[in-house]
């Protein structure tokens, strides 16, 4: 019972935040209303005894990904007076959509009553839940035997993000001072000093 | 009892609501980005909902797949918008388009 | 048969080729020189094949099988049929060469190399035994042909060009499909094994349907004739000459080679429908024809009414309807394209193709004069001349299917007849109202080697047609015999009466004038 | 399995990602080092082409990885031709985008990165790995899309294949998520199992969403919105690039995934695949007729022609995907082609022009140029003896033989209607007066590139039909 | 190469050496080999003739080559010769040969005439060939043939719109005629399955009375073909309906008219239906329709006749009037009748034709017969001549002792109508008589207009014409006593001059069978036995019974013609002699009936009315509104239209918002899913 209240629960904030997402003015504001999102999301999560990916929802998600919203947020300057929040002009089409596409979602799957949904069988393979192995042991062991590939394929992926990221924003900036730590290694005194003996009183040549 | 259809409606209306996000938005970019997270979650909770109810390990596995490729792709997405508002001076939404037709 | 060791096909169709990438290579003058000497060689071939051809022998001579592009079997061979139908295009594209040697002055060899390609493409039309080899070579003419109409065009030739391909393209798509369907359905593409395949009833309609769309725009048949007149009037002389004298027939034989054969059935079925196309065809475009005011949309216009005569022949399915429908095809093909010419003579003299602004031409140019009388005589179809021999046989033989299409077909002898003599009338009569026009001078050698061979066939053909009926006897006897099972009743039931119960006056013979001058 | 039996099976992928590292260290020891990369990365392309060949699939297929990965004919066949059409767009950049000032060093190595994705999206047989190699590819188009930075149309190109491409990859995610459930596992072989018999709603709108997100990808209508936005603002090699090689991939993921995981409901995905193929093929060639800039129009060329390859998979039948396949092939090198014509279009000052109005009378000029460009556009239009014209043939053949007779008419009498906006590029190019603005080109790399692929696309292509035939009905064979 | 080869195809080779070479062996070469070859052509057909006249010719068939074959239907190219033929031979090579003749004086300032010479010779050939016929094709392309050669020699001068108007309206008109005698073969082939003559007319009798489909409607076979062959020949003979073309073909120049018009090509539809007279002896509804049609032909053009005033429109009329004796005593069953008729005819109306050139030579090409007079005194000659033609047409002569040819041919065509007994063939009868007061009425009327009282010349701008040519030249110092003297006497001061020999000769010789040619010839054309025997080489069908019938009905048949004839001369000489205003006041009187036959009953006016200008309406209606207005309006450029327009909607969707692509996106995903949620 505590249960399933705390899933209304959760399940409510969850939209709603979503909702505030969308329709916050600010986009600071839809920055932390995505991160109250996730947190209850993790909450549904844990409900169901998925601790691991509901941690890594967090960390990931509020860690990362909505720090680094904040931060783009914050950093391009955005006149927010401006942002003020208009809505296209076939928002009545978009929303009866999607008010379908939910009935239709919920109905078709049966997902309006309680028992009514019907799960595939899954085949008993080496990522059966087990009682007896924890959860992110378990993880961890399909994760680094049969999905190694994909695995180190996502890194590829993060490879991707990184260098994309850095491609499109990088700047050589002429215009700033950078410290060539190569030039500076190899800097010799000759190239640097000269040895003058000036004659007094005739000042020195810069 | 919670049951799998409670983390379905759940995952379909957060689903939708981040499809809202996209289209219903006209000012700013940003926010697009975020809905795209949100049905992203809304994938999560499906695949975690259905990991678990079935007992089965592989949609966790997966839902672990898509945090990491969200995180990349929210990665790219700010990397473009960046340039993109360098370019312009804008994220509205409404100015994205000078290309059409 | 020493001509059947050497592929002679191929070569006829790589000649165009060879030279036509030449073409495209060189300065104007070699350009025309090679395209002259190609397009005659492949005339000398014909004659080849044309003397090598064994009327007697087997349906399908000059065969040649290879498998270069694997489903697409280079399969080649020709019958009586297409013998006479490559001759037609050898003999017609030194003659478009020779037209294009003064009047076309911009990208020669761009122009020759299209012309080559064109003629590769037509003998590839009538040769190919392969129906996709068929297909492509039938579709393919588009491109050389939207080329020259809209890069050596008039003023309004990109619309030209385009009705040309768009029509035509839009035709033959669905016809694709039915050859893609018959295929399937026979496990061969070889048309010789296709002509003796029995598709099903149900089944032949759609197919003929699918082909009637692409050969009806081809011909063209009423009423998607409409992009004929804007393509002869914007193509250059030798443009209109080719359109006329072979695209056109490749509707003509397409029925003839696809429709009647393969569809016996479903091309019985539709006789009405064809017949009442025509039928509207021969009156409507001929009376359109009489109030033209452009030259070329009259001979146009009349091309469309004199194909309606070939269509009703091809659908009679007797002997006598299909030669005489193949024999128009041919005359017409020499005639209109012979009338194209002419239009072309005074067009380089005087730039326009309207009418009015000539008149009185007998005066300046009674070579001239003489030629354009002749192709007038033989497109309104005069005995002595091609034109008559093909109307004729044709109608004759649609007589035996019906009446009222005959009578309506036979109309257009009067109104073609009225439209071509009141052309004539106002070009080569009448005084000389335009000084312009009166000073043009009269053909010169060039213009007499393009026009006189054409006369000389066209006499030839209305006095001895036996040359040009020999060679198709036997194989418009087969495709008679195909069709035997759908051949329409004919709607001339005669009932004979038992003549001793006639209530008539019963006379013949002298023993008859015996009886009657006894009371 | 064993690990090393499985890490053996993904060789050509491994190639790639060690080329690609090691590539990326030398971009970032040396600079100005594009030029380099990308032949590095040609060999590299090269290489992995050359594992695939050397272990190609004989007879059963392989499983890699406990079934996330497959190594067959089908999938050899489609790798082999995504390396070659990403080899093409590496060859035919560089010059184009040091012109522009967008040449760096990365950017064979995200084709690189790209085509490691498109290897695993065309061997995948789980949803986990489609979704990976997906993203792979996906991630490193959005960032090419952008790559031109300092040109606004190509921030708002990558902005909007961004944001579009993650709402597509959220309804796959959200399709495979109910797929899983309802099906219980994300193997294509579990899959296919549960799909036999009576389904419920459940895994029918996976398949549903799925479709949609492929479908995106493939720049299908009515999922085809992005195209034209993308293809003008990306830099031309990229557009090429797009055009080709992440074509191919998605198309043998949606052939390998709607065969082998849903195959058996094949009366709910055919008229999916009907309907998208057919609204593809009227939109593609509807779109393409108002446009100006050719860039756009060859967006609108690809997705009619998508519609064109999808008739095939509407099939369903082993006939279908060969022909699917060869019209791929023949596509790659139209499509190719053409963009390889537009970069050529340069006017005196270096600046590269991609209007209609700039090739007006393009034949009076450059007549090689525009002889290849309209070789180019009759074959997309698919008008013998072009070699486009047999891609269109086999895919209709398979079409009438499996008796989707309406679907095939339909189609063909749409394609009359394409075929009007190639013949307005070739009429402008002949008949139009010349306009005068497109110098001599000075790159021989576009120009023999170029002049080969018109020369495959032209009549001599039809040399190839019997080769292709076999390796296409190979490898079609390999996915029933 | 028998004679027959030499008589057909001489003129073909003579007209393409002096058409095709006139430019290398000059004019005079041209005439003399035409007229040589026609005059070795005549010479070779008189021997035929007489040999067949004799009995010591049997008729026969010479192959030249073959023509068609295909399938069941095969013609070949053959020349065919029997009495039929052989009448026709002399005739058309005879009257040929003469007018070439003519035309050396008659043509001589044109420049254009080896190219006149070379058309005359074309036609001959073709007419021939025409005639030599064995099968219905062939006879078709003579035809045809001569259909050409008329239409290029009425519209020779070409520079005249009249004349091409005229040439293209002959051509159009006879076309009309063709399309039922092509209907008519069509019919014949596929019901005999041959086109040879002989082999139709054996096979004839079988099929009487059967019935055939036609249209539709079930009618009589042997009536449905008899009918439609019978529409050829209305248009070639110029026959009621269908005569329009004749009176404006006297465009051509004179000798045209006497050759083509008048003794040869329009005889060409009697000659078939003599040809293929057992055939239409198969129907005797096919029979009462040529009675009528010629009998009411035959009325109609004398009526018109009555009131031209162009003097070879007059001879035109009268040869359209002949034309219908000629049809209905072959409806009559008189075939040998008809074509006696057609005989003399061909010789007098020539005569009559050519006489008339040489007035109009003489006038200066003035052929309005209103200012002609007193021509006798002036070119006595040809008074003469044109004097015998009259006398010939009018058929003078007395029964019982013999007469002009036209009194034979004419009178024996009366009685052979009443003969024959039928309520048509009284008709024609009746018709008959009348039409013979009413041709001696204005033959007498051209003879008293043209050559009697006092001349009227200097109204006529063509003389008018000539005499101001020949005063600038030569007489400007007495010009006002010139203009004295016009308004004295009628003449303007000119003066005509007699025609040079070469139109002479052949007046004269035309003569001689315009007086000769019924009397010699009248037994072995229309006498029982001497008739039977000379018809029985060939395929005319012969009478005998209705030929000793002929000669028994009542005196007051026989000499019912005469009386007519004098009838006619009696009211013609007292109108233009006595009483000189007498037709000014019957036109007034009887002014409606006056416009209405001065008119030609309006004819032209009907057709104009009815097809010319409908088809030109018709024509610029289909071009316009069909084709341009409805088959190209949604046709093609309506559905170009269609496309762009829809190009411009998917333009407009593609807004270049990313919400708008999003929303489709959706828009398509819950299309589907709906769909699916529908359908399953």
């Amino acid at each position: 019972m505590i249960q399933l209240i705390s899933f209304y629960i959760f399940a409510s904030i969850v939209i709603a935040a979503a909702a505030m997402v969308i329709f916050a003015r600010n986009p600071v504001h839809s920055v932390l209303w995505l991160i109250v999102a996730f947190f209850n999301a993790a909450g549904l999560m844990v409900l169901i005894g998925a601790e691991f990916i509901a941690m890594l929802l967090v960390i990931v998600y509020v860690g990362a990904v909505a720090v680094l919203f904040l931060f783009v947020v914050m950093m391009l300057d955005i006149d927010f007076a401006e942002l003020r929040a208009g809505f296209v002009k076939n928002v009545p089409l978009g929303i009866l959509l999607a008010v379908v596409l939910v009935a239709e979602l919920v109905l078709g799957i049966g997902a309006y009553q309680a028992g009514a949904v019907k799960l595939g069988t899954p085949g008993a393979g080496e990522a059966t839940v087990s009682a007896t192995v924890p959860n992110i042991e378990a993880i961890g062991g399909l994760l680094y035997s049969k999905y190694v590939f994909l695995f180190e394929t996502a890194g590829l992926i993060l490879l991707v993000a990184m260098v994309g990221a850095i491609v499109l924003t990088h700047r050589r900036s002429h215009g700033t001072r950078g410290q060539n730590i190569s030039s500076q290694v190899q800097r010799r005194p000759e190239d640097a000093t000269r040895n003058v003996n000036q004659p007094v009183g005739q000042g020195i040549e810069l | 009892m919670i049951g799998i259809e409670h983390y379905l409606v759940v995952s379909s209306i957060l689903f939708v609501m981040g499809v809202l996000g996209i289209f219903l938005n006209r000012k700013n970019v940003i926010i697009i980005l975020m809905a795209i997270e949100l049905i992203l979650l809304a994938v999560n909770i499906n695949l975690v909902a259905f990991s678990v109810f079935l007992g089965d390990l592989t949609g966790q596995i997966f839902a672990m797949f898509v945090l990491t490729v969200a995180a990349g792709e929210a990665a790219i997405g700010l990397a473009i918008l960046v340039i993109y508002f360098r370019g312009r001076g804008t994220i509205a939404v409404d100015d994205v388009n000078r290309m059409k037709g | 048969m020493n001509a059947a060791d050497i592929p002679i096909l191929s070569i006829m169709l790589a000649i165009p080729v060879v030279a036509a990438a030449f073409c495209l290579f060189v300065r104007a003058e070699k350009a025309r020189l090679i395209a002259l000497v190609a397009t005659l060689a492949n005339l000398a071939l014909g004659v080849v094949l044309w003397l090598s051809y064994d009327p007697a022998g087997a349906q399908w001579q000059f065969t040649e099988a290879a498998t270069l592009f694997g489903p697409i079997g280079w399969r080649l061979g020709i019958d009586g049929i297409s013998l006479t139908l490559i001759m037609l295009s050898v003999f017609l594209m030194p003659i478009c060469i020779g037209a294009s040697w003064t009047s076309i002055q911009k990208r020669v060899g761009e122009y020759m190399a299209a012309f080559l390609l064109m003629e590769t493409l037509m003998i590839g039309v009538f040769a190919a035994q392969d129906l996709l080899l068929f297909y492509i070579f039938f579709e393919a003419g588009l491109i050389p042909m939207y080329l020259i109409i809209g890069i050596w065009g008039g003023q309004d030739r990109i619309y030209a060009s385009y009705k040309f391909f768009l029509y035509t393209l839009l035709g033959s798509l669905v016809m694709l499909i039915a050859m893609l369907w018959m295929i399937q359905f026979a496990g061969t593409a070889d048309i010789p094994t296709l002509l003796n395949t029995d598709f099903p009833v149900e089944a032949q309609k759609w197919l003929w349907f699918a082909f009637f769309a692409s050969f009806a725009v081809k011909m063209p048949m009423w009423p998607v004739h409409t992009w004929l007149p804007d393509a002869h009037v914007q193509a250059p002389t030798a443009g209109s000459v080719i359109l006329a004298g072979v695209l056109l027939k490749m509707g003509g034989y397409g029925f003839l080679r696809f429709s009647l054969p393969m569809f016996p059935e479903a091309s019985a079925d539709f006789i009405p429908l064809v017949f009442g196309l025509s039928m509207v065809a021969v009156v409507y475009t001929s009376l359109v024809a009489l109030v033209q005011q452009d030259m070329k949309k009259l001979i146009a216009y009349s091309s469309v009414a004199h194909m309606a005569i070939v269509t009703i022949g091809l659908f009679t399915f007797n002997q006598q309807g299909i030669e005489g429908a193949i024999i128009v095809m041919l005359s017409h093909g020499l005639v209109s394209g012979a009338l194209f010419l002419c239009v072309g003579v005074i067009y380089d003299r005087l730039h326009t193709r309207e009418i009015s602004r000539y008149g009185g031409l007998s005066v300046n140019m009674p070579k001239y004069a003489l030629l354009f009388m002749l192709f007038t005589m033989a497109s309104v179809g005069l005995p002595g001349t091609s034109g008559f021999v093909g109307e004729f046989l044709s109608l004759a033989g649609a007589y035996k299917v019906s009446t009222w299409a005959t009578l309506i077909a036979t109309t257009g002898i009067i109104l073609g007849a009225g439209y071509m003599l009141y052309l004539y009338r106002r070009i080569a009569f009448g005084p000389q109202v335009n000084a312009d026009a009166a000073a043009m001078s009269d053909v010169n050698g060039r213009e007499m080697w393009l026009l006189a061979p054409i006369a000389v066939v066209v006499l030839w053909m209305g006095v001895y047609p036996e040359t040009f009926l020999a060679p198709i006897r036997r194989d418009v006897a087969t495709i008679v015999a195909r069709v035997e099972r759908a051949a329409p009743a004919g709607d001339s039931k005669i009932k004979l009466v038992d003549p001793t119960t006639a209530p008539y006056r019963v006379v013949h013979g002298p023993e008859k004038n015996m009886a009657e001058g006894s009371h | 399995m064993e690990l090393n039996a499985s890490l053996s099976l993904v060789r050509p992928e491994i190639v790639l990602s060690f080329s690609a590292l090691a590539l990326l260290l030398l971009a970032a020891w040396r600079e100005q080092a594009g030029r380099l990369i990308s032949i590095l990365s040609v060999g590299a392309l090269v290489a992995a082409a050359a594992f695939v060949f050397a272990f190609m699939a004989k007879g059963t297929d392989v499983l890699a990885f406990d079934g996330l990965l497959v190594n067959d004919a089908f999938g050899n066949f489609a790798k082999i031709l995504v390396y070659i059409a990403a080899a093409i767009s590496l060859i035919i950049a560089p010059r184009f985008l040091e012109k522009t000032g967008a040449m760096r060093a990365e950017y064979p190595v995200l084709i690189l990165l790209s085509c490691i994705g498109m290897g695993v999206m065309v061997s995948a047989t789980d949803l986990i790995s489609l979704y990976i190699g997906l993203e792979l590819q996906s991630l490193s188009a959005y960032v090419l899309a952008s790559f031109a930075r300092s040109d606004g149309r190509s921030a708002e190109a990558g902005l909007k294949y961004f944001v579009l491409g993650a709402l597509a990859s959220g309804m796959l995610l959200y399709g495979a998520s109910l797929v899983y459930g309802f099906a219980g596992s994300t193997s294509f072989a579990a899959i296919g199992s549960a799909m036999n018999g009576e389904v419920g709603l459940g895994l029918i709108f996976g398949i549903v969403f799925i479709l949609s997100g492929l479908a995106f990808k493939i720049s299908a209508a009515p999922f085809h919105m992005w195209t034209p936005d993308v293809y003008e603002g990306a830099p031309t090699p990229v557009t090429a690039f797009f055009a080709s090689a992440p074509k191919v991939a998605a198309i043998a993921l949606t052939i390998r995934i709607v065969l082998e995981a849903f195959g058996s409901q094949i009366f709910v995905w055919q008229q999916i695949i009907i309907a998208v193929a057919l609204m593809s093929i009227i939109i593609g060639a509807v779109g393409a007729i108002g446009q100006q800039n050719l860039k756009r129009l060859m967006a609108y060329s690809s997705i009619n022609n998508v519609g064109f390859i999808l008739i095939g998979l509407a099939t369903g039948t082993e006939q279908g995907i060969a022909a699917m396949l060869v019209y791929l092939t023949i596509y790659v090198a139209m499509t190719l082609g053409s963009f390889v014509c537009l970069m050529q279009l340069k006017d005196k000052d270096g600046g590269y022009r991609e209007e209609f109005a700039d090739i007006s009378g393009l034949s009076k000029t450059r007549p090689a140029l525009a002889a290849a460009f309209a070789i180019f556009m009759f074959s997309l239009a698919g008008i013998p003896p072009l070699f486009g014209f047999w891609g269109k043939l086999v895919v209709f053949n398979a079409a009438v033989a499996a008796g989707l007779l309406p679907l095939a008419v339909i189609g063909i009498a749409a394609s009359a209607i394409g075929a009007f906006y190639y013949l307005k590029v070739v009429k402008v190019m002949y008949f139009d007066d010349a306009a005068d603005v497109i110098a001599q080109s000075d790159d021989k790399v576009l120009v023999w590139t170029g002049g080969l692929l018109a020369a495959a696309n032209s009549p001599l292509g039809y040399f190839a039909i019997p080769a292709l035939g076999v390796w296409t009905a190979y490898a079609a064979r390999a996915l029933f | 190469m028998t004679a027959i080869h030499i008589i057909v195809f001489l003129p073909l080779l003579a007209a393409l050496v002096a058409g095709l070479g006139q430019r290398f062996i000059g004019a005079l070469a041209a005439k003399t080999i035409t007229t040589a070859g026609l005059f070795i052509a005549a010479f070779l057909s008189w021997p035929i003739f007489i040999g067949f006249l004799s009995g010591s010719e049997t008729a026969y068939v010479q192959p030249v080559m073959t023509w068609v074959q295909s399938g069941d239907l095969t013609f070949d190219w053959e020349l065919r010769v029997d009495a039929l033929t052989a009448v026709m031979l002399v005739v058309i090579t005879s009257v040929s040969a003469l007018v070439h003749l003519y035309s050396w004086g008659y043509m001589e300032e044109d420049p254009d005439q080896s190219r006149f010479f070379a058309y005359l010779s074309l036609f001959t050939f073709a007419m021939l060939m025409l005639v030599t016929a064995n099968n219905l094709v062939q006879m078709f392309f003579g035809w045809e043939g001569v259909g050409l050669a008329s239409y290029l020699l009425i519209g020779f001068w070409y520079k005249k719109p009249s004349a091409n108007a005229a040439a293209i309206k002959a051509f159009v008109v006879n076309r009309v005629g063709d399309l039922g005698f092509m209907l008519g073969i069509f019919g014949i082939f596929w019901l005999f399955g041959t086109v040879s003559i002989p082999e139709i007319l054996a096979a004839a009798p079988d099929k009487v009375g059967s019935s055939i489909g036609f249209l539709g409607l079930r009618v009589d076979t042997m009536s449905l073909l008899c009918i439609l062959l019978f529409i050829g020949a209305m248009g070639k003979s110029a026959q009621l309906g269908l005569h329009t073309w004749l009176p404006d073909a006297m465009e051509g120049p004179t000798p045209v008219s006497a050759l083509i018009h008048a003794a040869t090509m329009v005889t060409a539809g009697v000659f078939m239906v003599c040809r293929l007279s057992p055939l239409f002896e198969t129907s005797q509804f096919a029979l009462n329709v040529v009675t009528i049609v010629g009998a009411t032909t035959a009325i109609f053009a004398a009526t018109v006749g009555l009131v031209q005033t162009d003097i070879k429109r007059v001879i035109a009329y009268s040869t359209c009037s002949q034309l219908g004796y000629m049809f209905f005593a072959a409806g009559s069953g008189a075939y040998g009748a008809a074509m006696f008729h057609l005989f003399t005819h061909a010789f007098f109306k020539a005569l009559l034709f050519l006489g008339a050139g040489s007035v109009i030579h003489a006038m200066h090409h003035e052929q309005d017969m209103r200012y002609y007079g007193g021509l006798r005194k002036h070119i006595p000659l040809t008074f003469w001549a044109m004097m015998a033609g009259t006398l010939a047409i009018t058929g003078v002569g007395i029964v019982g002792v013999g007469g002009f040819a036209g009194f034979y041919s004419k009178d024996a065509i009366i009685e052979a109508a009443f003969a024959s007994g039928s309520t048509y063939h009284m008709y024609g009868f009746a018709i008959g008589v009348i039409a013979a007061l009413l041709t001696s009425f204005y033959s007498w009327r051209l003879m008293f207009l043209t050559f009697f009282g006092k001349p009227r010349w200097e109204q006529s701008e063509h003389i008018q014409h000539a005499v101001h040519d020949h005063g600038d030249h030569d007489h400007e110092h007495d010009h006002d006593a010139h203009a004295h003297a016009t308004t004295r006497d009628g003449t303007a001061g000119y003066h005509p001059h007699e025609s040079p020999w070469s139109m002479l000769t052949p007046l004269a010789l035309l003569t001689l069978g315009a007086v000769f040619a019924g009397f010699v010839f009248h037994n072995q054309f229309i006498e029982a036995e001497a008739g039977k025997a000379f018809w029985a080489n060939s395929t005319l069908y012969f009478n005998e019974h209705l030929m000793h019938a002929m000669h028994e009905v009542p005196m007051w048949v026989k000499l019912s013609s005469t009386v007519a004839m004098l009838l006619g001369l009696i009211t013609a000489f007292s109108m233009y002699q006595l009483s000189k205003d007498a037709p000014q006041r019957l036109a007034a009187t009887f002014a409606p009936i006056y416009r209405f036959l001065l008119n030609k009953w309006y004819f032209d006016e009907l057709y104009s009315f009815l097809f010319v200008r409908p088809a030109f309406w018709f024509g610029r209606l289909f071009w316009k509104q069909g084709d341009i207005g409805i088959i190209d309006r949604f046709g093609p450029n309506g559905s170009a239209a269609a496309v762009s327009f829809g190009s411009k909607m998917a333009v407009r969707m593609q807004s270049g918002y990313l919400y708008t692509y999003a929303l489709v996106m959706l828009l398509g995903l819950v299309v589907a899913v709906s769909w699916m949620m529908v359908r399953i």
